[in-house]
């Protein structure tokens, strides 16, 4: 299985790619996938996402080597936007095909928590005249942790 | 040897990369960021704190006890935000 | 939050759902989604569904209050198709948006687990002149039952 | 009382549905099931053995110890299967 990994400053055709995987994955009966769209709580104005060019896509391949190794997958779409986005507008898309239903949901999640804690992005979020570097959140190192029981 | 900061790391620091030559005495992560800390303010603000900082090596996370070798890319960062 | 449910013969145009969710769900920074669809496996050459008219929505309808009640959901879409289905026809669509990733992912999975538990649906499956009422799974139930404790 | 069937049991006794008159001494599902099993061949044979059997009243799954009224509307059908 041969993911698609995808770092990008153009939005997500997340239609497209959710035939496209269907598409590919050959005798797949379950998809589960996740969109991450930006949200305006708290006045938020904007985000600008940076990223580590060559290590997000060899991180994100680890995670995916990773998963495999728990779920028998048939597809994966993997697809983080960088730059500047507005409330509304979708910063990730993950997706995974597999032959039930368990392993895809287990796996998208898998996915989705790793990118979240190890995958190396950074976040700077606008509000007003005002920006600042979004701190890591410990629900998410707890989200991904609870992989490693 | 590369290095490369990334958010705040390379605000403060005021670049986004550097090459230097790995200094004999510094064999692991935690002596570069000792190391790196001397070289000015921005510096001395980054590295005063460890465990503020990440850091990879060759592109793969690693802890501060991490050794390196004179032609790793070694990159420092806060905590990742993604996703 | 009104869940949009539907029960038709006509292909589930997914992309579009998906669009349309967001669209209506407000400041939701997560959308889950599954898509279920016949698989080949076994030499299967078509499944078909029948359904309890009624009872079917107010099933659904009482799957998607429980969800609420357990999760802060921002809007629902399920979409379960009837009559005759070839492999890699898709079966079932379900999307939850909420404003955080786990909420969505478990309400999914949730109203999935329901879907395939509770809801009053029927499959047949044809292999070369052979049919046969599919046999309902343990599996699924224990699924299900993940939820009670 | 309005009965449907679905599934197997919708091909084995022959219909969809049919009105019958609930029996003064039939009050619960499981009463019901031992009234309807007296009907036919086709009832016999689904009505022979209720753990292969799901019911629900009104639109709503119940067990067979559920009470009745007269004008319930009653499913029978084999476990659900669709998702």
């Amino acid at each position: 299985m041969t993911p698609l990994v995808r770092i990008q400053t153009a939005d997500i055709d997340a239609a497209r790619e959710l035939q496209a995987l269907a598409g590919r994955s050959g005798d797949a009966g379950a998809i589960a996938t996740f969109s991450g769209h930006v949200r305006a709580d708290g006045g938020l104005d904007a985000l600008t996402l940076e990223h580590y060019p060559g290590m997000t896509e060899r991180e994100i391949a680890r995670h995916v080597a990773e998963a495999e190794s728990k779920w028998p997958l048939l597809g994966a779409t993997i697809i983080h936007r960088i730059g500047r986005l507005v409330p509304g507008e979708r910063i990730v898309f993950v997706a995974v095909a597999s032959a039930h239903r368990r392993a895809a949901f287990e796996a998208c999640a898998f996915l989705m928590d790793h990118l979240k804690t190890r995958a190396p992005f950074w976040k700077r979020e606008e509000r007003g005249a005002h920006s600042q570097w979004v701190e890591a959140r410990a629900a998410d190192e707890e989200a991904a942790g609870r992989w490693r029981k | 040897m590369n290095l490369l900061y990334f958010a705040w790391v390379r605000q403060k620091i005021g670049k986004t990369e550097e090459r230097i030559e790995l200094p004999v005495n510094v064999a692991s992560v935690r002596a570069l960021a000792e190391y790196l800390r001397g070289r000015g303010a921005g510096y001395e603000e980054v590295f005063s704190d460890l465990a503020r900082l990440r850091v990879a090596v060759n592109q793969e996370h690693v802890s501060f006890d991490a050794s390196l070798a004179a032609n790793d890319e070694v990159a420092f960062f806060p905590p990742v935000t993604g996703g």
